[in-house]
Order: structure tokens, then C-alpha cells, then sequence
């Protein structure tokens, strides 16, 4: 069948990014040499990012089971059950390399294919979430990547009507030249209403809607082209997508009036590798065939050869399957919602991928060879002998007092307020934002039932960097507590894996160490892993990226009236140090502005006390015993007071004694030899850590009567620190801070948004 | 010495605003309308043109995703062209 | 007392509407395609980005059949509220004078703020008080009006809180006879305390004709 | 028949982008530059193009706010104009 002459070589393959031994795996698996369509399609589904082939193995390892799970890993989106025949589906994607080409419309495309991931199960998208990462803000590269790629996930968010409720970034020099853009969505949807991807019924009709196709996001896939076009044509291929929200909203609003139709047996979006993995997904997971015509595609540009049509990355685009029967209503609903609708193809029982143009036969391949004989690749990790990271640049003037560094840290870029980067965000649309950014940890959604779910989403690169898996074990631990500060309990867990090149072993030693701690963490927390991403190969000329594993939690609590604040409210409140905090400075932001080295290894952390914190400050919030409730993390206790101050734009005047005592209590964790070498220092070193020191997800600070403090301190260790009033951040006798010299400082970001 | 600088979509790159006008027309009565593409104009007082090229390679077009041409209406009016215009500000 | 809520493709905030009118009539919604407005007493075309906002907020939604329908509604007397995008469509379609030009920060904003009732005598201010101060939330990114002369002005935004250099720090204004009023702030995201304030529901219950609660 | 219409902010109406443009320029090395006003270019083919000038009355520009003009390319070719584009879907 394959056309002779235009049969693309080995070489090609390998400038495919496929390897020698994979291209003759294919063509065993063929029966012959693939031609210039299966080269393509095969190229693409054996690729990192659609086979999984370095991570696969040790995804397996993630616990995905639970009570409230309605959809785990392997469907477009992970989904848990939330009480009332409703469920929430959501997951994080990564769109890192596009973004940075390209920020603006690279981080679009990342919302809108997130999106698309969610409403292809059913559900109607109601949050987004973007978490950030990139190079120092003294960078004019930096600064440019994150006002663009701000811009791009606002334009696409905003104008499609689904509100940005939470997020987070964080500059580090380590993502100069890899910055990383994941984005979070979530849906709602009744539980019997969901719809899974697996094609079914064969003689059944495939159906493509949504926008026309173009060249987009081929330019990899050329050297297969120099039969159909010339050199001169080469910028043709044009390797950035650009995002269209309205045609966007248009497919979702589409989309949705289907599924409520009843017209469809399922449905898939287009992602990454477009048509091909789409039909090839469906076609997998159904164990079926399916034939594609790809002249019935609707084009938007003249003469697209097959393959180029088969890998278009163009955006807002789905396919679905449709009983005969039912095709002509599922065009009229396209016709309605003003997008393309086209039968392009059937469901077979051939098992095969077929792709047609016309009467031609182009290509023809067996699904389990493209989706599932893909090589699986074992990881060689080995632990690194050396530091892999270069010491940041400190900015901290040795000797800085208590005052000045706390004011340093508030307007250290990842501390700062981030008002200036989510009022660009619309975080109140469709209604149900009961608590957005920056006024509490995770953001609050009222559901119909009456209740309402928290989202939060985190992941400290550095921490990771320094220690892979209690870094990663921190990074889980922080955002359930970021839950637990709005009386959440977490229901599921989405994440993000952004790392290196995994054939490179110290790599290979991160990415396994922390999914190892990913995996222990959910454990521990009773949290199933409903999904996820996996984004590797982000590095620079100058490196690896930190290795940056991002979770994204989503949890419930009873009663939206009653979720909590990170701010300060009551005049009078006792303030408290809620939990088993043993702060520490290595890796912290205070270390970092000192210009210190990553170290080894960050202490072992015990989850179980933690845990017991949590479910403690939970319930204190649900009961509405809490004033306010925030975690202590960057920046350390003395931050996240300052933090509840400003939130709340009320003062406190901390007791010295109980934070002295802190500090000497901290002194026999062998510090002693640093403590020395920094005697000379503003700040002694037990009280910098005391007062500065990270640890995450293990401690609070809460306020609240006195009454509600000592029932908290029945469950789990409270320490009165002060209390609630005033105009300043006061500590004891020596230290004084106007609110509004702490709100200057935390105003630090405002310059980068001009 | 006035110019200005027209940008568009790079061929080949999605124009979702050319065709949201596209469809527009027809609704409006406007028939024969085709190939629509929407983009930018800058027109700006230089002193140095040689500069041009690089402002638009550097800030006002996005190579990756438009092309652009420069022109000096001065040098060669256009016939249906408002000519010259008055300053503003 | 029945709304009708516009909805266009590229409308977002055309579900918030609906329920927020539910909170103090019926309402349903209006299709673009369909001319008919189906006797509703109020028409409240909403916020989003109807066609994209491409080439020009609000240009080419005011072609839509249902526009012309809720244009002769408006020249017949019939109280017509356009929200942030229904404003820019409003003004548009002639329905109200002015237009809407970028934010002068060129960049989207959205933030809770509070706007100063001007005028209490048109048909979405009648149960206002005068110079009252409403807690309601604004998000856009072509909100800077342009008023061509003098405009009946029906709110402002308070406290120097103008969030995108429109002139006279105008938030809102209202047609000569006073039933078709437009704003950008948002009074449908503003109906209940749980999601921050119920300030917006003074606007809808004005058209019902409802004493103030 | 190739069309051009140039659509660009009415004097007297503050135009931030054109300031924003004026601002960044220094930053990047550009001196010497002034009056910059960032306006749309909508480049369509018409059969009729004396249907143009009711278009841009009704739908692409907005009299109160922009002023335009229409220019036709192919009667008198800019010297610097990429030249026509290939006909696209
Ligand atoms: N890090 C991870 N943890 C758990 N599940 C993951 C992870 N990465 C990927 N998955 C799961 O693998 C499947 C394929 O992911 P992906 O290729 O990103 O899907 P899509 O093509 O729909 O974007 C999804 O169901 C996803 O949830
Ligand atoms: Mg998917």
C-alpha cells in the first residue's frame, strides 16, 4: 500500500526525534517501513509527552484509589465525587516550551487546552489556576515572559467566561531559560451526566468539530514535508499556535450542549499531536478501529498534505463519536454554535488506525502499536556527588537587622503581593467565588448542593532542588494545608511534573525521589492522585530547571458562609502559632536572599503530626472558632503575620518572650556551628530561624478568642504569640513596623506590570 | 519624516479577528467579501528611518506571529490616501 | 415582572444576569439569532465578549437580530440595562451615546469598588438613594467612556477609585429619557453576601419597581 | 479588488498605546521618534468596493472614537508592500 517512492528513511525518523532501534521496532510492528503518514503519527505517539515512556513506571507507583474518586488517571481528566450527584473533574497541564517561545499565546493555549481536557468529560469548566515559574524579576527576559504570559492566560480565562481563582509563581535563576506555565482547571458536573473518551459501536461516526485546521505546531514534523513543499515555504509551518477564546468558548458552549443532548457516545479533545492522538486515544481505549478521511477535514489553508493534516496542533478543535442517527442533529448543533462540524470518519473493528484521503488508503496502523507498544524506559537515577545548582546572588546585606529583613522578605518577587499579576484575572464570573485571591490560602467555590470546595495549588522548586523527596513530600503537605486554613478537607490530588532530561541520571534521581514522596505523601494524607502531567526535558545552556513537581488539591467543607480568612479581623484575638513547626533556614527565602548555597538535604519531615495539625485547624475553621488562619510558609512566622496584617489591614503587637523561647528551644537542632560562623550577624541565628525559618505545611498562624484557642490547644501544640489591634506590627520592645511600611514593601511586584 | 507601519498575521498563522469580520459582513449586506485579515497600524514621526526595521523587529510587531511592512506615505501618496496628516497633540 | 437576558456567542456573564434577576422577577433568556423578545417587560444584555470583542468592543453583537427587536424595545420606553460588554453594545447601537476606549492601564482589571448612584431618576436607579455609595465589582479592559458632549450620568466611581481613566470618572449613564442605562461595574456580581456584596440588587429591583429591602 | 482600510484613534481621544509605544522606545536604544499612534488595519478583498466606505461606517470603525481611510494597493503599489497574499481559507 505505502507509495514507494516518497518513503521517508531512518534518518527521518530520527530527525523525528524517534530512535534508530524505536523506528525498527515500527516497522516490525507494521510488517513493513512506515511511509510518510505513519512515520508522522508514530513519531508522535511514541513521543515523551504522549507515551510517557521515562515517567510510566513510576506513575504506576502513585495511590489512585479512594471513596470519592469518580475518574483516576488515564481519562482527560481526574474527577471526585463532591457530594449531591455532583462532581468536580480537574487537572494540571503543563505548556512550558510553547510559553516560552511565545508567552503570551503559549500560555493561552495552555488555559485553553486545559480547559478543553475538562469539558471533555462533561463538565462545565468553573475555576482556573496558573502556577508560574520564572527567572530572576531582574531579568528583562523574565519580566517579559511573566507580564506576557499573565496577559495570555487573562485574555484566554477572561474572555471565556471561567474565572482565575488561585495560582502562584515564583522566580528562580534556575528557570531563566525554561520558564514553566501549568495551568488548573476545574468542572462541574453531574455524576451520571460524565463521558469517557473510549470510542464504541462500531459502524459508529467520527465526528471533528470546532475551529478549521491549519499548519499549526507542525514545524517539527517538516523534514517529512520536502516532498510537498520547498525550502521557501519553510515559515509555512508556522510552529506557534496561536489561541482563538472565542472560537474556544464557542466549542465549549458546543460541546456541552451535546453531551446534555445525549447526541454523543464520547468525546475527546484535540491536544498536543492533534487529530492523531485523539483518534488513536479513542480507538485504544475502546479496543476498536477507526477510519479518518482527512479530505473532509475542514482546512484553513490550501494543500496541507495528509500527515500535516493528521498532526495539526491547531486549537479549539474535538472529536467525538455519534450514532448514525444522530449526526444530523449533532451538525445542527455545531451549526447553532457557529463552529465547523464534519463527519471525518467511523468506528471499525479492524483495530487498525486508518487514515483515508478520500479513496486513498495513506496510512494504515494497528492501535495497540501506536498507544501501547510504544518502548517503556527504565531510569538509571543516581543520586548527584556535587551541587547541580549555582548559589543565587544574595541581596541581603550581612548584619541586616530583625526589621530590615523582614521587610526584605515581604518584598522579596516570591513573597510580594500578587495583586498585580490576579486582578488581571476575572476570579468572580459564574458566581460561586466565595473566597478569591488574597483573601485566604486556597480559594473557596460554593457548589448547587450547598456546600463548597477549596482549591490550591503548590510546589517549591528550591526545596525540590535541595532535597527531591522531602521536598516534594513539603509541596503536598503545604497545599492540604492551604485546604485546611479555609476548613477544606482535600477530596483528590492533581500534579505537574516539571523536570530536566530524565536519560540524565542525577535527573533521573529527582524525578524518581520525588514521586517517590509524592506517592508517600498522598499516602499519609489519605489523598488519591486523580491525575496529571508529566513536562520534562526543561532545561537551559546553563542547566536543569529546578525540579518542580506542582500539586493541585481540591477539597470540600460544609458550609461556603463559614470558609476561612488569612486576614487579621478581630481586634483583640489572640494570636497563635498552631502546630509541630521546627523551622529551619537552609533553602528557605531567608537563605536565599543571603546568597546561600542549596544544601543537601532538608530534615526529614513527619507527616502524621502534621496531618493531625491540620484535621485540628480545619475544624476549628468549620466551626467558625477561627478569626483567621494562614500556613507559615516562605518567608517564615514573622511573614505570615505580617501577611494576616496586611490581609486584614490590622496590626498585632507579639509578646518577645514566647518567640525568645522559640528561638532556644531551636538551638539544640545543630545549628550551633552556623549560629557561631553568623554570631556577628543583625539577627542571632536561633532567632532568624525562629522568626524566619521554613517549614512547610506543619505550622499556622491563627486568630481567634481565647476560648477557641484553648479548645485548639487541646488537639494539637498552640503557642500565644499576641494579640490582634493597632497600626503596626509590633515585637515586644524591639521591633516596630507601620502597616503601611509593611504594605509598601509587599507592594514589590507593582513595578513589573507597568 | 512621518511612516508607518502595517502589521498582520503571519501567513499561515490563525487571524480569529479577520474571521470574525469575514462573518459579519454578509449579516450586514454586505456581500463579495473574502479573505479578510486584521491587523495593526503604527504611524509614528522618525527622525532616523533606518531605525524602523529594528523598532518593528524589536517592539511593535511579534516575528514569530506577524509580518510587517513599513511605509512612508510622504514619499509616495496614495491617490485615495487622506494625505498628510495634521499633527496631533 | 419578566427580564430578558441577551445572550450572544462570547457572552459570559449572561447565566450570572439570568439569576440575578431571578432574585427579584423571572427571567429568561434571549437568543441572538431569534428577533423575538417573547413580551418580557426589561432587557438586560450582559457582559462577556460577545463575537470575541474582535475589531471593536460591542461592533459587531449590535448587528445581531436580536438587537434590532431590543432597539425598537428601547425607542418604545421599554428599560433596557447593558452591563459592561451590553454597554459597549448599547453605545454601539446608538441606544446610548458615548463610547468605550481601552483602559488607560491597557490592561484588564478586576476588582471590587465602590460607585456613586448620580442620578436616581432613570429606570435601573429608582430605588437608590441619592449620592448612594454601591460596593460592586468591575472587570474589563475597554471601560475608559468617551462621553461626545454633555451625557446624563448615572454613576461614577467613588473615592478616586476610577480603575480606567474614563472622562468625569463616569461608570455609568443613561439615555435622555432615562430607561436604557449601561455601566461597567458589574450589579449582577454583586446579589449576594456570600460572594461579596448585594449592592447590585438595587439596580434590578429599581426595574421591578420594589421599594429597597 | 484588494482593500485596504487604515483605522486610527481621533484626535483629541488619548490613545495609551501610542504613549506606551512612545515610552518604550527610549528604553530599547530608539531616539528620535514622536507622535506614535497605534491604530487597525483591515485588508479584505471586495467586489464592490464602493461598498467600502458604507462598511467602515457601519462596522469597522466607529466614527465617535476613529477616524479612517481606505487605500487600494494594487491601484498604486507601495514600493516596500510585501504585494498581495496568496489567497487564503
Ligand atoms: N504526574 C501524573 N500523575 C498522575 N497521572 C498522570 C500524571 N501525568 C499524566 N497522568 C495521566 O496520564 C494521562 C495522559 O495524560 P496527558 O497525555 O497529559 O493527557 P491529555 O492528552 O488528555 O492532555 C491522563 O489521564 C493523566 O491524568
Ligand atoms: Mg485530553
Amino acid at each position: 500500500m505505502p507509495d514507494a517512492a516518497a518513503l521517508p528513511t531512518v534518518d527521518d525518523a530520527v530527525a523525528l526525534g524517534l530512535t534508530r532501534a524505536e523506528y525498527a521496532l515500527i516497522a516490525e510492528k507494521l510488517g513493513r517501513e512506515p511511509n510518510e503518514v505513519e512515520l508522522a503519527v508514530f513519531s508522535l505517539l511514541w513521543s515523551e509527552h504522549c507515551s510517557y515512556k521515562h515517567s510510566r513506571a513510576l506513575l504506576r507507583t502513585l495511590p489512585t484509589e479512594g471513596e470519592r474518586v469518580v475518574m483516576g488517571p488515564g481519562e482527560n481528566a481526574g474527577a471526585v465525587d463532591v457530594g449531591d450527584g455532583w462532581a468536580v473533574a480537574f487537572k494540571v497541564e503543563s505548556h512550558n516550551h510553547p510559553s516560552a517561545v511565545e508567552p503570551f499565546q503559549g500560555a493561552a493555549t495552555g488555559v485553553g487546552g486545559i480547559l478543553r481536557d475538562v469539558f471533555a468529560i462533561g463538565a462545565r469548566p468553573i475555576a482556573v489556576l496558573d502556577s508560574l515559574r520564572f527567572g530572576e524579576p531582574t531579568s528583562a527576559r523574565s519580566r517579559f515572559l511573566l507580564d506576557r504570559a499573565v496577559a495570555g492566560i487573562g485574555h484566554y480565562g477572561n474572555s471565556v467566561g471561567v474565572p482565575t481563582v488561585g495560582g502562584e509563581v515564583f522566580f528562580e535563576g534556575s528557570y531563566e531559560q525554561n520558564c514553566l506555565v501549568n495551568a488548573m482547571a476545574l468542572g462541574l458536573a453531574r455524576r451520571e451526566d460524565m463521558v469517557r473518551s473510549a470510542a464504541a459501536g462500531v459502524g459508529n461516526v467520527v465526528v471533528l468539530f470546532g475551529a478549521s485546521t491549519g499548519r499549526d505546531g507542525i514545524g517539527g514534523a517538516s523534514v517529512l514535508a520536502s516532498a510537498e513543499l520547498g525550502e521557501a515555504d519553510e515559515d509555512k509551518r508556522p510552529t506557534v499556535q496561536v489561541g482563538d477564546p472565542f472560537a474556544g468558548k464557542k466549542l465549549l458552549e458546543c460541546s456541552l450542549e451535546l453531551l446534555d443532548r445525549g447526541l454523543l457516545v464520547s468525546l475527546q479533545d484535540l491536544g498536543a499531536a492533534g487529530l492523531t492522538s485523539s483518534s488513536a486515544e479513542m480507538a485504544s481505549k475502546g479496543g476498536v478501529g477507526v477510519d479518518l478521511d482527512v479530505a473532509r477535514v475542514p482546512l484553513r489553508e490550501e494543500g496541507m498534505a495528509p500527515f500535516e493534516i493528521m498532526i495539526s496542533e491547531s486549537q479549539e478543535r474535538m472529536l467525538c463519536v455519534v450514532e448514525p442517527a444522530r449526526v444530523d442533529e449533532v451538525l445542527a448543533v455545531c451549526a447553532k454554535w457557529e463552529v465547523h462540524g464534519s463527519a471525518i470518519g467511523s468506528v471499525t473493528d479492524t483495530a487498525r488506525l486508518r487514515v483515508l484521503d478520500g479513496e486513498r488508503v495513506v496510512g494504515d496502523m494497528p492501535v495497540v502499536a501506536l498507544v501501547d507498544d510504544c518502548p517503556l524506559y527504565e531510569l538509571r537515577p543516581q543520586r548527584p556527588s556535587g551541587p547541580l545548582y549555582r548559589a543565587p546572588a544574595g541581596s541581603l546585606a550581612a548584619g541586616a537587622s530583625v526589621r530590615e529583613t523582614l521587610l526584605a522578605l515581604l518584598g522579596s518577587p516570591n513573597i510580594a503581593s500578587r495583586l498585580p499579576l490576579y486582578e488581571q484575572y476575572d476570579w468572580l464570573v459564574q458566581s460561586r467565588t466565595v473566597r478569591r485571591p488574597g483573601q485566604a490560602d486556597a480559594a473557596v467555590l460554593a457548589m448547587p448542593g450547598g456546600g463548597a470546595i477549596a482549591v490550591a495549588i503548590d510546589g517549591s522548586g528550591r526545596r525540590v532542588a535541595a532535597d527531591p523527596y522531602t521536598g516534594t513530600v513539603e509541596a503536598v503537605l503545604e497545599c492540604a494545608a492551604n485546604l485546611a486554613c479555609v476548613g477544606a478537607q482535600p477530596l483528590g490530588l492533581t500534579n505537574c511534573l516539571n523536570f530536566a532530561n530524565p536519560e540524565k541520571p542525577h535527573v533521573a534521581w529527582q524525578l524518581s525521589e520525588s514521586v517517590r514522596g509524592l506517592g508517600d505523601a498522598c499516602r499519609a494524607l489519605a489523598v488519591p492522585v486523580v491525575g496529571g502531567n508529566v513536562s520534562l526535558y526543561n532545561e537551559g545552556a546553563e542547566g536543569p530547571i529546578y525540579p518542580t513537581p506542582v500539586v493541585g488539591m481540591v477539597g470540600e467543607l460544609p458550609d461556603p458562609a463559614r470558609a476561612g480568612r488569612s486576614g487579621f479581623a478581630r481586634e483583640g484575638d489572640v494570636v497563635a502559632l498552631v502546630g509541630p513547626f521546627a523551622p529551619v533556614l537552609e533553602a528557605g527565602e531567608l537563605a536565599k536572599l543571603r546568597g546561600d548555597a542549596l544544601p543537601v538535604a532538608l530534615p526529614e519531615v513527619d507527616v502524621r503530626p502534621a496531618r493531625t495539625t491540620q484535621a485540628a485547624v480545619r475544624d476549628a475553621v468549620r466551626a467558625g472558632d477561627l478569626c483567621s488562619a494562614h500556613d507559615i510558609a516562605e518567608g517564615g512566622r514573622l511573614v505570615a503575620v505580617a501577611e494576616s496584617c496586611l490581609a486584614g489591614a490590622t496590626g498585632a503587637r507579639l509578646a518577645a518572650r514566647p518567640l525568645a523561647a522559640l528561638a532556644t528551644a531551636l538551638t539544640p537542632r545543630g545549628r550551633a556551628g552556623r549560629a557561631a560562623s553568623r554570631a556577628q550577624d543583625g539577627v542571632p541565628e536561633p532567632l532568624a530561624a525562629a522568626l524566619f525559618g521554613e517549614a512547610p505545611g506543619t505550622g499556622f498562624v491563627v486568630s481567634g478568642s481565647q476560648e477557641a484557642l484553648d479548645r485548639l490547644g487541646a488537639r494539637t501544640p498552640v503557642v500565644e504569640l499576641g494579640t490582634v489591634g493597632g497600626d503596626v506590627l509590633a515585637v515586644g520592645d524591639d521591633l516596630s513596623v507601620a502597616l503601611g511600611e509593611l504594605a509598601e514593601a509587599h507592594a514589590a511586584l507593582g513595578p513589573l506590570f507597568p | 519624516m512621518r511612516a508607518r507601519v502595517l502589521i498582520r498575521p503571519k501567513e499561515g498563522i490563525l487571524d480569529p479577528q479577520g474571521v470574525a469580520v469575514e462573518r459579519a459582513l454578509p449579516a450586514l449586506g454586505f456581500s463579495g467579501v473574502a479573505n479578510v485579515h486584521v491587523g495593526r497600524l503604527v504611524e509614528l514621526d522618525v527622525e532616523d528611518v533606518s531605525q524602523l526595521e529594528a523598532m518593528c523587529e524589536k517592539l511593535l510587531a511579534n516575528p514569530l506571529i506577524e509580518d510587517y511592512s513599513i511605509e512612508r506615505p510622504d514619499a509616495a501618496p496614495q491617490p485615495q490616501d487622506a494625505g498628510p496628516e495634521a499633527p496631533r497633540r | 415582572m419578566r427580564f430578558g437576558v441577551v445572550r450572544f456567542p462570547g457572552s459570559c456573564d449572561e447565566v450570572d444576569a439570568l439569576e440575578a434577576c431571578r432574585r427579584v422577577g423571572d427571567a429568561e433568556i434571549l437568543w441572538h439569532a431569534d428577533p423575538d423578545l417573547g413580551g418580557v417587560d426589561a432587557v438586560v444584555v450582559p457582559g462577556g465578549f460577545s463575537y470575541g470583542d474582535y475589531l471593536r468592543v460591542g461592533a459587531i453583537a449590535r448587528f445581531s437580530p436580536v438587537m434590532e427587536s431590543v432597539i425598537a424595545f428601547a425607542r418604545e420606553g421599554g428599560p433596557v440595562l447593558g452591563i459592561c460588554n451590553g454597554f459597549q453594545v448599547l453605545c454601539e447601537a446608538g441606544l446610548l451615546p458615548g463610547a468605550l476606549l481601552p483602559n488607560v492601564g491597557l490592561r484588564f482589571l478586576c476588582r471590587q469598588l465602590d460607585i456613586e448612584v448620580v442620578d436616581t431618576d432613570t429606570a435601573f436607579t429608582r430605588a437608590c438613594a441619592p449620592a448612594e455609595a454601591l460596593s460592586i465589582p468591575a472587570k474589563h479592559q475597554a471601560g475608559r467612556y468617551h462621553a461626545p458632549g454633555d451625557v446624563r450620568v448615572a454613576f461614577r466611581y467613588a473615592h478616586d477609585g476610577n480603575p480606567n481613566g474614563s472622562s468625569n470618572d463616569i461608570a455609568g449613564v443613561a439615555n435622555e429619557a432615562g430607561n436604557v442605562v449601561g455601566l461597567m461595574p458589574h450589579p449582577e456580581h454583586a446579589v449576594d453576601e456570600l460572594t461579596g456584596s448585594t449592592d447590585g440588587l438595587a439596580l434590578l429591583r429599581s426595574a421591578v419597581g420594589l421599594a429597597r429591602a
